[in-house]
């Protein structure tokens, strides 16, 4: 259950369109179910009365939708970002992705998201979800109502949520929260605890299901490339399908290269994957090094930091040295 | 054992390069046991890295040197000629019956005054 | 599809001996792409290169691969074969089969075989070549002279007489450097001042030539042709301008306890002083730390002296900065520390020196005004013994000293024992050497004159310790020819001390992106043909800073740095680099990543209007590159996430196709 | 009909992987997907597998054929392998209303001879969806989940599994297994294809209706304003497409292996920049362009040049796996206007 | 094939200021190195792009080597900085994926060290021969 409810943010976005401060409005969009929530740009009242929503399914970062919101109009359109989202905003900010004075920024606290296919796997023929104390009521077509704690429900992104607290916004709607020392990286320590054996075959079993439809790319807030390098002919590495095992290691490996130091790890390509690969582990990887050698920086923090990778200090780690630490910290 | 066998034996043992000695005569215009010496530092150096070493082991000047390590000290060029005459010593007292000293006798020659310096470098040179 | 050419040379037998160089043209011959292909003994000489143009011209070759020695070694002079044979120099591309193959491979078959595939990267690479043309940018025409010793001096005045304006920067009061301690030159003996001098002289009065004395350089930023320099003016608390070098100040200024580093430490100077007597600038100099009115504002006696007002205790640290298109190195030397050596007891005793402090006790303008005293009591020293080598050819290991031999050593130290026996003939003068080392020019003569004529004692052999005891210094070294160890006492010791860079090179050479060697020496580009340039081009080696040398041999660098300078500014414009990145507009995404890593900040962005695949417009931010700028490492290529920023002439697709040929 | 009782359902396997190999749905971490059976796999009990049963005839990738590159000379080999008979067990009604939609693209003149190699050589036991889903809507396009069809058809009930041969390839693989499966009542099936229509009936999509659509609204729906907001926030990832049973677009390319050179084919997708890229450039260049298309394709076009079939068989996938939870469904009550609301 | 007979390809990637000067200086001193290394010529160590790492493993190396200017002496100032930092998070990667870590390497070589060139390559490659062939990284399309 979350915080803020759908009518504050209706009222607000009504608000500020009235006012003229914005002329529309990025939200989420109620769909068939009580899960399938769309991104949707709102412009008049009427549309946000009817079918604006704000539930424990909104996990969509709308900060990559402002790349190219920004530009379809001549005034500003409100975002409401949840706290990671304003890790992402930052980031796009410090990238010039887009234009600032284009966007009204209402941050809004997040208890986590749901995460509907680990709702799925406890609960078949959902009818309806509903939050229920700190839980979840799944009503079924078949096995009557299934109940979920928050565990069992949340997002593993949210579970480990780094950050309560917004870094950016130009309105806050209820209280700021905190960081949050998070135990995000247990995963990546569990890994880099395993023999290389272990690793590959744990990767080989994880990226073997990778089917390149790039959705983990085409929802990341860090991807906004003009055209991506795999996308380009020109490129060299350009490809459609993994047509061998090489090529989706190449991809992954890639694509978690160019968003190092600019990953904010929002989770966002572990939520859309639909072969549930966990990304998040090869993104953390880079940060949980980064932390390590360059000492702590979380991208989007604060807008126009210089990022690990475009920066360096004459006292920098040998990669030699640097690819034993994680055996010294797991001995 | 050949000439070069011994000369192996002697680089191995000592772990030093002859070849990189200069020539320059440091380790000799610092030795203290200078003058009680048949052949010099640098000449154990030199001997050794053109395989004369039979003479260098017979001679007295092995048990000349003090293991003080000036020469070790002061060679410009790492070559550590004390090293060296402490494996032509060691090549000699491996040697059946070449000990120069039996180690029995070494306690009647104790003298108190004597610094625990070099007693312990007496027992490395003579008790092997 | 390039038509390309490929020419395996077989320079002698260097390639042809571990490359069967008939095979691997051949072999080459079957490339996609390759429509003629040969072998030739000597590539690049006369009757290679025609070959090569004829080839051009018969099978017209758009492209040209040279298999050949390596691309450090000839690639421009193949550049230049190609483009007086009418094709773009930069469609050829080298293959390293002789220095990355033929030298370092043993067998036929092993060379041969990588050969073939060298020759196949460098063909799968030229067949992805664009033609491409150096931007041109112009010259600063004035010169930084960094150093104001005898070879900044000689640098500067040489470039002043071409016509160019030069400054000299010079970090003491006073130019003249190490030359202007040392009393006598040899082999000829001649005064080291009554050389100098004039010479420091020419350079002040010459209009072309500005000295910035007690300055440093702050800051070096632009490339050859176009540096952009910040020298800082250290403050020295007296008006140049209005100091007329009368010296009253440095008479009569209270603080008398301050030491005299011109002499090396070996007598007091004033708080304000001028260094000696020829100095240039002849300007007064506070020394801050020592001066009372500095200190703690009670004194200003040299205000209340100084006729011509001169004295300013509000001076600043002033900074300056000025454009040059070329900078020379002259940053010298400095004798190595003799603290660490212990055996030789110079901390103990006062009468064990270095030679560059034997200079000064000889020099008639030096503490002693001349006369061979020793320091500690001021005795006319009967034995004198001079060590040689002391800190030069180390191990590498050895922390005291170093590996390189010093060079100047054995004739300085012949020269001070000789000029010891001539004029004081009842001291008795011993060397001892490990080698005597003479190749110049009159210089066994001058030796053998020591020993022959001035009856110097020279042994073979080291000193093994020096013992301070009474008033002597007992010296014990080794006789090596009559293998006897010798005990001298000795009433004065001169240690001829290893030379090393001077401090302030290390900070330099980094603001000049200039390479050293693991002695802090500068690296030159080409050890036998470009001995006086820098790897980075447009800074030039004058002098002690590119490694050990006497005052003949640094003139004649000075000069030839010199000359390679107004070669430099006599062009009014120079053609770049034109490997230089460049950024596809259509998928920069304007995140600034580029710019973030470019070390010249040759990167800007500029917000453009597009017109998009769907018919829009739409204004985007994109990065801009300044080709005359840009240097062409490539940092900005891999920071680029979207491959927009590509490297001319090492181009991603080019990179990748020499990857794929040797991984084929 | 023969039978044979839930829990030998392992037996029925092993004599069917004894003549050929079979494929059936498997749990995974990604969900359930079609692997080789082999002793001690389980069969998946989800409705749905997460990628569809078009794989097996249209995989993602297939090697075409290669040219070998000796120097200047090229060879030419031919890489299409031979394909012997195989099994697929428990291919849903909607995947298998799939495979007549790929038919109708591969088996046209010129016919695909990878595709019909591999479709001429498989068996496919279909089974009845007891527990259709939330995001089901087959019957929209009147495709009977309890009576899906293929070689052999199961209805599983009570324990039991009935199997029923619907074509004679069908009849001689039963006949090969009954000394594992009984015989039993012709009818026994039908009592639980009555409760599933039954449940079907009830699902949250049984209304959607595809009377809006079809053939000679082209213009109409093609200038539809509202495709502005339906694809304003597509990403245009291509995970509909790839989890598609109909969706069979693909891009043929040459991969350079050094030795010479490989050309396969991969599955493309409609949502692509570059798909269709051709000489002069793209035609459809905004995201708008490339959303309508995918859904113009199964709902206008497809059905005007196959005589009113659509070319959605309503499993769901794309109503799962959207990272925006944008779908067809959503496009058909948009578009759909009244019909659907 | 066996282990004795194993060929190692490997890729090398030098910048021309300092480690390709110092490969031709160790050709100068004839300080030999095993042919299985191949070099190639970029500007400086930081214009090597991971993707080339990864290609050069598609196509078949079993090695990748990448030689620099050491710390402090690029030509470029600060280019071997950043492909230090690259290099550590790639090559940390790479071993987190389990591919095995020896097969990738970052050294400083300056012109000046032509022996510890030929000395480092020498080690590279008994590394890399002792490791086998890339399995782990390899296209199957580029065998043979």
């Amino acid at each position: 259950m979350q915080r803020v409810t759908r009518d504050v943010l209706v009222q607000k976005a009504i608000s500020l369109l009235s006012a003229g401060t914005v002329d529309r409005v990025l939200g989420w969009k109620a769909g068939e179910f009580s899960y399938d929530v769309t991104p949707y740009v709102f412009k008049d009242a009427e549309a946000l009365k009817a079918d604006f929503v704000f539930d424990d399914f909104c996990g969509a970062n709308f900060s990559k939708y402002l790349v190219k919101e920004c530009g379809k109009s001549e005034g500003k359109v409100l975002v409401f970002l949840k706290p990671c989202d304003t890790y992402s905003f930052n980031q796009l900010l410090t990238e010039h992705r887009f234009d600032r004075e284009k966007v009204y920024a209402v941050g809004i606290p997040c208890d986590g998201m749901a995460d509907i296919t680990k709702i799925r796997e406890k609960a078949e023929g959902i009818s309806e979800i509903t939050a229920e104390g700190d839980g979840f009521c799944v009503k079924t077509l078949y096995d009557g109502d299934v109940k979920l704690t928050k565990e069992e429900a949340l997002a593993e992104r949210c579970l480990n949520c780094k950050s309560q607290k917004h870094v950016a916004y130009d309105e806050l709607l209820g209280e700021e929260g905190e960081v949050i020392d998070s135990g995000r990286f247990t995963g990546v320590e569990a890994l880099e605890a395993m023999t290389p054996d272990e690793r590959f075959a744990f990767w080989k079993g994880e990226l073997s299901r990778c089917i390149r439809c790039n959705a983990c790319r085409d929802v990341c807030p860090a991807c906004t490339c003009e055209k991506c390098v795999f996308d380009n002919p020109k490129s060299g590495v350009e490809n459609k399908a993994i047509a061998d095992s090489f090529e989706e290691k190449m991809f992954h490996i890639i694509r978690a290269f160019h968003v190092a130091g600019r990953c904010t790890d929002c989770g966002e390509c572990s939520r859309v994957c639909p072969q549930n690969i966990p990304l998040h582990l090869l993104n953390r990887k880079f940060i949980k090094d980064i932390n390590g050698f360059y000492g702590d920086y979380q991208a989007g923090e604060e807008a126009y930091s210089r990022a690990p990778l475009v920066n360096y200090t004459t006292e920098d780690i040998e990669p030699a040295d640097a690819v034993k630490k994680g055996d010294g910290e797991n001995a | 054992m050949n000439k070069k066998a011994i000369r192996d034996e002697i680089i191995h043992i000592s772990g030093v390069n002859p070849k990189k000695c200069m020539k320059c005569g440091k380790c000799s215009g610092t030795c203290p046991s200078y003058n009680e010496m048949e052949y010099h530092p640098h000449q154990f150096v030199y001997m050794v890295e053109s395989g004369d070493i039979e003479p260098l082991m017979h001679s007295d000047s092995l048990y000349k040197c003090l293991s003080c390590f000036a020469c070790v000290e002061r060679c410009p060029r790492g070559v550590e000629p004390a090293k060296i005459i402490e494996a032509v010593r060691l090549m000699t007292v491996r040697q059946q019956g070449a000990n120069h000293l039996k180690s029995d006798a070494i306690p009647e020659l104790l003298d108190e005054n004597l610094p625990q310096q070099a007693i312990v470098s007496a027992m490395r040179k003579y008790s092997k | 599809m390039q038509r390309v050419g490929v020419f395996v040379c077989w320079c002698g037998s260097n390639i042809a001996a571990t490359v069967d160089v008939k095979a691997v043209a051949e072999a080459l011959k079957a490339e996609p792409g390759v429509v003629f292909s040969t072998d030739y003994q000597y590539m690049c000489s006369q009757a290679g290169q025609d070959m090569i143009k004829e080839a051009i011209r018969e099978h017209q070759l758009t492209g040209v691969v040279i298999c050949s020695c390596s691309p450090r070694m000839h690639e421009a002079t193949f550049r230049k074969t190609a483009e007086s044979a009418g094709i773009n120099p930069y469609m050829v591309e080298i293959a390293n089969i002789r220095e990355q193959c033929s030298w370092v491979h043993k067998d036929i078959p092993t060379g041969t075989e990588k050969a073939i595939i060298l020759g196949r990267a460098a063909i799968a690479k030229v067949s992805l070549n664009a033609p491409l043309t150096p931007g041109e940018s112009p010259v600063t025409k004035r010169a930084l002279v960094i150093g104001g010793g005898i070879a900044g001096i000689q640098t500067a005045l040489d470039i002043a007489d071409a016509g160019f304006p030069v400054d000299i920067v010079e970090k003491k009061p006073t130019i003249g450097g190490k030359m202007a301690q040392i009393d006598k030159t040899f082999p000829t003996l001649d005064c080291a001042a009554c050389i100098l001098t004039p010479k420091m002289v020419d350079v002040a009065q010459n209009d072309k030539i500005r000295i910035f004395s007690y300055s440093e350089v702050e800051a070096v930023s632009g490339f050859v042709g176009n540096f952009d320099v910040k020298i800082k003016k250290k403050a020295r608390f007296v008006d140049e301008t209005k100091c007329t070098g009368c010296g009253l100040c440095t008479e009569k200024c209270p603080q008398k306890k301050v030491p005299n580093d011109f002499n090396l430490g070996m007598d007091m100077k004033r708080a304000i002083y001028i260094p000696f007597a020829q100095a240039v600038p002849k300007v007064a100099t506070i020394e801050a730390d020592y001066c009372n009115m500095l200190k703690n504002g009670k004194c200003g006696v040299c205000a209340k002296v100084c006729t011509a007002g001169a004295i300013d205790y509000k001076q600043q640290d002033e900074i300056i900065e000025e454009k040059y298109g070329a900078i020379v190195v002259a940053t010298g030397f400095n004798p190595i520390s003799m603290e660490k050596f212990d055996e030789f007891a110079y901390n103990q005793s006062k009468d064990v020196i270095t030679s560059l402090e034997f200079e000064r006790l000889t020099n008639a303008a030096g503490p002693t005004a001349g006369k061979l005293l020793r320091p500690s009591d001021g005795k006319h020293p009967e034995t004198i013994v001079f060590v040689q080598c002391v800190g030069s050819r180390c191990d590498a290991c050895n922390e005291k000293g170093k590996e390189y031999c010093s060079k100047i050593c054995c004739m300085y130290t012949a020269k001070h024992a000789m000029l010891t026996r001539d004029k004081y003939p009842d001291t008795d003068v011993y060397v001892f050497y490990i080698d005597v080392r003479t190749p110049g020019k009159n210089f066994d003569e001058f030796y053998r004159r020591a020993v022959e004529e001035y009856g110097v004692h020279y042994i073979k052999g080291m000193v093994g310790k020096i013992l301070p005891e009474g008033d002597k210094l007992k010296v014990r070294a080794s006789d090596l020819i009559e293998n006897k160890q010798i005990n001298i006492d000795a009433d004065l010791v001169v240690l001829a001390a290893a030379i090393e860079p001077d401090k302030s090179a290390r900070p330099l050479a980094t603001m000049l992106t200039a390479s050293m060697d693991t002695n802090d020496f500068f690296t030159e580009a080409h050890p036998k043909l470009r001995p006086v340039e820098s790897p980075t081009a447009g800074v030039f080696l004058s002098g002690a800073c590119q490694g050990p040398k006497d005052i003949p041999e640094t003139v004649s660098q000075a000069g030839a740095a010199a000359s390679k300078v107004i070669g430099l500014l006599a062009k009014d414009k120079l053609l770049g680099n034109p490997c230089v990145a460049g950024s596809d507009e259509m998928m920069c995404n304007g995140c600034s990543s580029c710019e973030r890593v470019c070390p010249y900040g040759a990167i800007s962005y500029l917000d453009k209007e597009f017109r998009m695949p769907d018919r829009t417009t739409k204004v985007r931010r994109v990065a801009q590159v300044n080709e005359a700028v840009c240097q062409g490492c490539g940092a900005c290529t891999v920071a680029c996430p979207s491959g927009a920023m590509d490297l001319k002439g090492f181009k991603n697709n080019q990179i990748l196709a020499e990857v794929d040929a040797i991984c084929r | 009909m023969r039978k044979i009782s839930m829990d030998s359902l392992s037996a029925l396997f092993e004599a069917i992987s004894g003549t050929m190999p079979l494929f059936l749905p498997v749990d995974g971490k990604e969900g359930a997907s079609y692997k080789k059976w082999e002793p001690g796999t389980e069969y998946s009990k989800a409705l749905n597998t997460n990628k569809s049963a078009k794989d097996f005839f249209f995989p993602q990738v297939e090697n075409m054929m290669a040219f070998k590159t000796e120097g200047k000379n090229i060879e030419v080999l031919d890489l299409k392998e031979d394909v012997g008979p195989f099994a697929i067990f428990g291919v849903r009604a909607c995947d298998l209303a799939s495979f007549s939609i790929l038919d109708r693209v591969f088996l046209s003149d010129p016919v695909d001879s990878f595709y019909k190699a591999r479709r001429d050589n498989a068996v496919i036991i279909s089974v009845a969806c007891s527990r259709p889903q939330e995001t089901c809507f087959c019957s929209a396009f009147s495709i009977d989940a309890a009576a899906p069809g293929g070689d052999v058809e199961c209805v599983m009930a009570d324990g039991m599994v009935y199997l029923e041969a619907k074509t004679e390839k069908g009849e001689a693989f039963l006949k090969n297994l009954e000394a594992v499966t009984e015989a039993s009542d012709e009818r026994a099936a039908e009592a639980e294809q009555a409760k599933i229509r039954e449940r079907i009936e009830k699902l949250p999509l049984a209304n959607l209706s595809t009377d809006a659509f079809g053939g000679g609204k082209t213009m109409e729906y093609f200038n539809n304003p509202l495709w502005d907001e339906l694809s304003a926030n597509c990403l245009g990832c291509g995970t509909c497409t790839f989890v598609c049973p109909t969706c069979q677009c693909y891009d043929i390319k040459d991969y350079n292996t050094g030795k010479g050179v490989q050309r396969f084919r991969c599955w493309d997708s409609c949502m692509y920049s570059d798909f269709t890229k051709m000489a002069h450039g793209n035609i459809r260049n905004s995201q708008k362009e490339r959303f309508r298309q995918r859904f113009m394709h199964k709902l206008v076009y497809f059905p005007e040049n196959n005589e009113g079939i659509f070319g959605c068989v309503g499993c769901g996938r794309c109503l799962a796996k959207c990272p925006i939870s944008m779908n067809i469904v959503k496009v058909m009550k948009t578009l759909g206007g009244a019909d659907n609301a | 094939m066996s282990m004795n007979e194993f060929k190692p390809k490997i890729v090398a990637f030098c910048c021309n200021w300092c480690s390709y000067a110092g490969a031709d200086l160790a050709g100068n001193n004839r300080l030999s190195y095993p042919a299985d290394v191949k070099i190639i010529r970029v500007p400086c160590s930081c214009r090597v792009n991971p993707m080339f790492i990864l290609r050069a493993f598609q196509k078949g190396a079993d090695g990748v080597i990448i030689c620099g200017c050491h710390p402090g002496d690029c030509h470029y100032t600060s280019g071997n900085y950043y492909t230090r930092r690259r290099m550590a998070l790639l090559f940390s990667m790479l071993d987190y994926l389990g591919i095995e870590r020896e097969r990738t390497r970052l050294e400083w070589v300056s012109a000046a060290e032509g022996a510890k060139f030929s000395q480092t390559m020498n080690e590279f490659v008994e590394a890399v021969t002792a490791l086998g062939e890339n399995k782990r990284l390899e296209d199957l399309r580029c065998k043979e």
